[in-house]
């Protein structure tokens, strides 16, 4: 897999940020609170919830995709760290919808190619990704297939002439419903499993595609999609990475799963963190102080947040130095993604009949945050992981 | 689209003693109703304006609000319970909370001794609010004026009638107002995050002129009236809020036997099995908790702290069993197109929502002290 | 079986409790509040901690023991009412050790032998139970069977001339190092398992039996013995129930699991409640009200506990009514097991310091009540039943 | 009898950069010591009237005490959380809490400006107590008289030095005190829950007589040398009581992997499996906090509420874990012969112990109001 790019182990001092990670975390933060912080009550309220397309293009221009990416293909040259600020800005920025489809896009679709690509296909595709004139996303998950990735069903069949035919459907992709272009996992051998599965990029007009977004509970202004594939001829160059990486996509996948669940984990803290400012705030507004009984309550979380926010970090740092970071890397996305909600339940809840009427904010925080158990691998196959690492 | 439960939608028997062959043939009926309108009905109205008029006046002519009545009034509490347990299933906090506040209304103007009014709210004719908040009446000339807010009101958006609720000097007054007066403003919540099929709306009287008739209790008599109908308004509230929470529980178990991961399905995984074995021991002592307290309360024998701590814990219970049971349907947990998303919604909603746990925490500390023969109230 | 002894089903009023409970529970709270809770401090703090033999007599005399036994063997008649009355009363004494060392000898060792035994074996054994004159124990639990009973390796072989000689080994026998008559459990056929158990009486005097106390960390009056059995040589009149009941001990040992759970999960409700009381006095005494983060925390265990009694009285009401009641009664015993241990921690805790230095009654509290989820089956086991009730 | 651990008895590793090659050198010595003391000696002390003074001695001759002195007087916040991550390990809160309060009453003395005092502590030639309570010191002459009681003072029962924590006007007051003179009344616990191996007692000053120069320190001074005092031992504290869990949490592993049941080991099953991976993630995440706030520590960049939430949390997850390693164990767990119900005794009594959860729960929130720039303190 030679031209497969891995991130680099880092010689790291214990303090990860440098000052040039404060001042693009500014700069983001500026970003964050004119272009996506103001707009956001009403881009839910919509009929059709949504954010502008051209959102992604002023992302583009803020700075915000190209972290993982060399200058070449239009990144900015490769800074995981500038990468964490631009996730925690983006979480900080208090809606989840916008953060994944941002995110899928920088993280998932357009990062698979650049990643995982062949010269040619990351000169085709990363480029105008990292413009934001096209929109990716990555489709893995299947209706029957969550978190057992091995289990996908949607298969493609070399044709005679080396094209591939793929059938099959998606679920649950986030930007699936309008991006413009899509890594597809798909069987390829009769097996299936493990060993058999191979990644593709779909083009959103290729015939034989089509998708229907769904409505979901939070994540209101992402294009969550089911993804139909009938028949969709895709030319050789289509195979991810090349016939190199032929059979080669739960690899992959599974490659990458420790950086989306680290940036689940460090969205996670900080969503939690700004929350439970917010409630503060909210009480010693109304009552000049936080009332005895939310108190100890708060106390209680707000030491929660400091132990969960420093075993993210410490997961990040091992991450980066190259280390094997799995156990703590499920550790901090499993407790992150709990704590996240039951700081916004909290904070709802301190907010009383007002936050469950007429509080879109922190209604949204919990309904946005309410996915962080389930995405990128539930709460309950963190354990499983983390207790694989103990001998368990 | 709802995800078939595969369980008949029926409530175990919790005893062979409490409830009569009556108020079992009345949970029967109440089924088959809750069946056909909760399945399709009920859900459609968060999408359509709220719950339609007629449900009010199917409900009401059978009579069902009258279970509210006290006893002397051919009320039945455990009729009540027994009814609130069937229609709690409905897939909506937002019709089961505005029919409770309309039976519990109703109830009130006729201990109040407004008969013709309670008439025509237990016939379905008057939707009522119960508007209790800021409120004050002040006289001016033969006449009263009232004003003051009283916010998140269950059918205030669109009531016929409300009874407001005044502090006065020795207890509480009652006032019945015509919502056609002016000075009466309702507005239905920007953002609600639960209860969306309801009618419950945020209310600002602006000096809205009463004739002194239409005070019709007052002082130490007004407020325990309020008193008695808040321990079996609780009540009803447990009973519909602790069955939601086993629709939810029914419909996860369901999902959770079919659903597969890894080539089993997800319900056999340990983790799950005891999560589902401890959410219906949960619910299994809070149902007991909620016969025990109408028990009790048809012998007058209920204490200080009572329905405080069985709504406190019916709410929290209810809560925390809609979340575990999100998180047992994964991403579809997630989707708008399964039911527990909204059963979710509801039960963080009810949580918040008006009673405030706070206020319930503190009532139920305060039966404690007195229990103990100390404490500050 | 024709002699084994069912509970009746009983026609019961919503209401349980009749006058005569009324009655005899006053009775029962005066004997322990005159005889038990004066004492239990001092008990405890001997070197060898104990309460002296005598109380077992003194029970007896109170009526404490006979409530599940008729009249003609020294009981005072069926009604298993009265004998809940005597169970909430030991829990509301303030000792698990005493509560416990009585409980096993009226519930179990003596119980057994009226309920599976023989008239011969009855007449034996039973009245000088009920009279205090002689102490029982069960021995089922073994180092390497615990919950799982069918595993036990104690064996016992029939020998010519149909003795039998008993091999093996028991622990956590509650009243094991000082009781004078044993029930003991042993397997009886080559495969073992579930059909092929068997349940013999042993005298301590037995030549071959030897026991030993075990310290453990509550319940610390109670003596807790392990039991060694090398050779010990039975007549054949020990075998309990006689020929009829050979190979069906597991099944006797399933149908007291019932009462011994309601028992456990009725102790614990009446306790949790008590001590939570105490600390309410606690709070009280000493700020004139309940101060405020603690009005929170004991309201929602207040709310708790309310809901776990509700829970077990109906459990106790289905199991008087003769219905099925496994479901309910493995819910009531895991709930009220693990909650009497919340409230106790709780109470300590609201004591501050004074109560981890010098306040043994709630200290004895936290140390008994920790036995509950592990006791009688573990609330892992009977999440397990109650799942297996639910066809999960 | 202590069920023997399968894992080595090695914390994981943290980072590659936080300790230097001295730290972890550090640590092996601590390691080795703890092995052979903890093991087998320090449960003994529980019944042996409280551990012997040569443990002092030894741990003082190795300089370890030392570690707990500002930096510029030759100490190091890194090397004592090193220090106390092995010395947690010693099976026994009462020697762990009476060595930290050792080291940090001795570290009080350097910076209060006592050498010679403060060098017989660190030798261990002296045993100090460190005695905050309701204390007063008035002037009788040219004397002073110290009254007063402070209850449950590590190493009280057998000090030879007291530090007595003394409020004044502008501050606090630390007066050292000789405890062979007549005034000085030590009471160890009628009945310890935990900490049962240390020389803890309550104590009480009666009209002690001083000299004025046995006060050291006062007003803002005092105050100040007090509040940094009480970072650092928080931090250490923290250290070693997550290091205690983890052996619980290794012991339990360790018992869950060999004792069967139903056929197999019962880490097997799912539930267990479970709580062991949350309890390795929760005290993962303390371990982690501890060394961020010893960074930052060492940065002067704490700030209000960071050793406060430190601390509470250590306590409490520190006792869940002990509570739910004592589940793991079954009947054995409830026996004296394991060793886990010593580390949940412990755990227990260090959680509602001096410090106090509502004490510190204040201290957090107040410093979350502050962040947010208002609130009350």
């Amino acid at each position: 897999m030679s031209h497969v790019i891995d991130p680099p182990p880092l010689e790291l001092d214990w303090e990860l940020y440098r000052p040039r990670h404060d001042t693009l975390r500014a700069e983001v933060r500026a970003w964050v609170d004119a272009s996506i912080r103001p707009h956001v009550d009403e881009w839910e309220a919509q009929d059709e919830p949504g954010f502008p397309r051209g959102l992604f293009a002023d992302a583009a221009r803020a700075g915000l995709f190209g972290w993982k990416v060399d200058e070449a293909f239009g990144g900015n040259g490769v800074d995981f760290l500038a990468d964490c600020v631009v996730v925690e800005e983006l979480a900080r920025g208090g809606s989840g919808g916008v953060a994944a489809a941002l995110g899928a896009h920088k993280d998932l679709g357009s990062y698979y190619i650049w990643r995982f690509g062949t010269d040619e296909q990351r000169a085709r595709w990363v480029p105008p990704s990292m413009h934001g004139e096209i929109v990716t996303a990555l489709g893995v998950t299947e209706p029957h297939a969550g978190t057992d990735v091995a289990r996908i069903r949607t298969r493609a069949v070399r044709q005679p002439g080396g094209d591939w035919l793929l059938n099959g459907t998606k679920t649950f992709i986030t930007n699936g419903s309008w991006a413009d272009v899509l890594v597809i996992a798909a069987q390829t051998t009769e097996e299936g499993g493990h060993h058999g599965m191979t990644l593709f990029v779909v083009d959103k007009d290729d015939p034989g595609f089509t998708s229907r977004r769904i409505d979901t509970l939070g994540w209101r202004t992402s294009h969550t999609g089911e993804l139909s594939f009938a028949d969709v001829r895709l030319p050789a160059d289509r195979l991810l990475g090349g016939e190199e990486l032929l059979h080669q996509g739960f690899v992959c996948i599974m490659r990458n799963f420790q950086w989306e669940r680290i940036s689940m984990a460090l969205a996670g803290t900080v969503a939690a963190r700004r929350v439970l400012d917010e409630g503060v705030r909210l009480l010693v507004d109304r009552h000049g102080r936080i009332p005895e009984g939310w108190r100890w309550r708060l106390a209680d979380l707000d030491a929660e947040v400091r132990a969960v926010r420093a075993l993210t970090v410490h997961a990040l740092r091992l991450y980066l130095h190259g280390q094997d970071a799995v156990r703590e890397v499920s550790m901090a996305k499993a407790k992150a993604s709990v704590l996240s909600v039951t700081v916004a339940d909290a904070v709802l809840e301190a907010h009383g009949a007002s936050g469950v009427t007429a509080t879109p904010w922190i209604q949204r925080a919990l309904r946005d945050s309410r996915l962080n158990p389930i995405g990128g691998g539930t709460t309950e196959i963190m354990l499983e992981v983390v207790g694989r690492t103990l001998g368990l | 689209m709802g995800f078939p439960a595969a369980a008949p939608a029926t409530l175990p028997r919790m005893s062979t003693s409490l409830f009569t062959e009556e108020h079992e043939a009345l949970r029967a009926v109440v089924r088959r109703w809750v069946e056909r309108e909760g399945a399709e009905g009920a859900p459609a109205w968060e999408r359509t304006g709220g719950w339609p008029r007629d449900v009010l006046r199917t409900v009401a002519s059978q009579g069902w609000l009258s279970t509210a009545l006290a006893a002397s009034g051919g009320g039945d509490v455990l009729a009540g319970v027994a009814m609130w347990e069937e229609l709690g299933r409905l897939r909506s906090a937002g019709v089961v909370q505005d029919l409770l506040a309309q039976a519990h209304a109703a109830a009130l103007l006729s201990e109040a001794g407004v008969p013709a009014v309670a008439q025509r709210a237990h016939a379905g004719e008057l939707l009522v609010t119960l508007a209790g908040g800021a409120l004050r009446l002040r006289p001016d000339g033969d006449a009263l004026l009232l004003s003051g807010t009283a916010p998140a009101l269950a059918n205030a958006a669109v009531a016929d009638t409300a009874v407001a609720v005044v502090p006065d000097e020795q207890g509480i007054a009652l006032a019945v107002v015509d919502t056609r007066l002016p000075g009466w403003h309702a507005t239905p919540p920007a953002s609600p995050f639960g209860r969306r099929g309801g009618h419950a709306a945020d209310v600002e009287f602006r000096d809205v002129r009463l004739a002194g008739g239409d005070v019709v209790a007052r002082g130490a008599e007004g407020l325990a009236l309020m008193r008695r109908r808040q321990d079996r308004w609780r009540l009803d509230h447990a009973a519909a809020t602790v069955a939601a929470a086993w629709l939810a529980w029914e419909d996860a178990k369901a999902y959770a036997l079919q659903r597969e991961a890894f080539g089993r399905p997800i319900a056999t995984f340990q983790v799950n099995r005891h999560a589902l074995a401890d959410m219906a021991a949960e619910l299994s002592a809070l149902r007991a908790l909620v016969h025990d307290t109408a028990r009790r309360l048809t012998l007058a024998a209920l204490e200080s702290g009572d329905t405080a701590a069985l709504r406190l814990r019916a709410d929290r219970v209810s809560a925390a069993v809609a979340d575990r049971c999100l998180q047992l349907h994964g991403g579809y947990g997630y989707t708008m197109e399964f039911d527990v998303q909204r059963a979710w919604r509801d039960a963080a909603h009810l949580r918040v929502d008006e009673a405030g746990d706070a206020a319930l925490r503190d009532e139920i500390a305060a039966g404690l002290e007195s229990r103990m023969g100390g404490g500050s109230s």
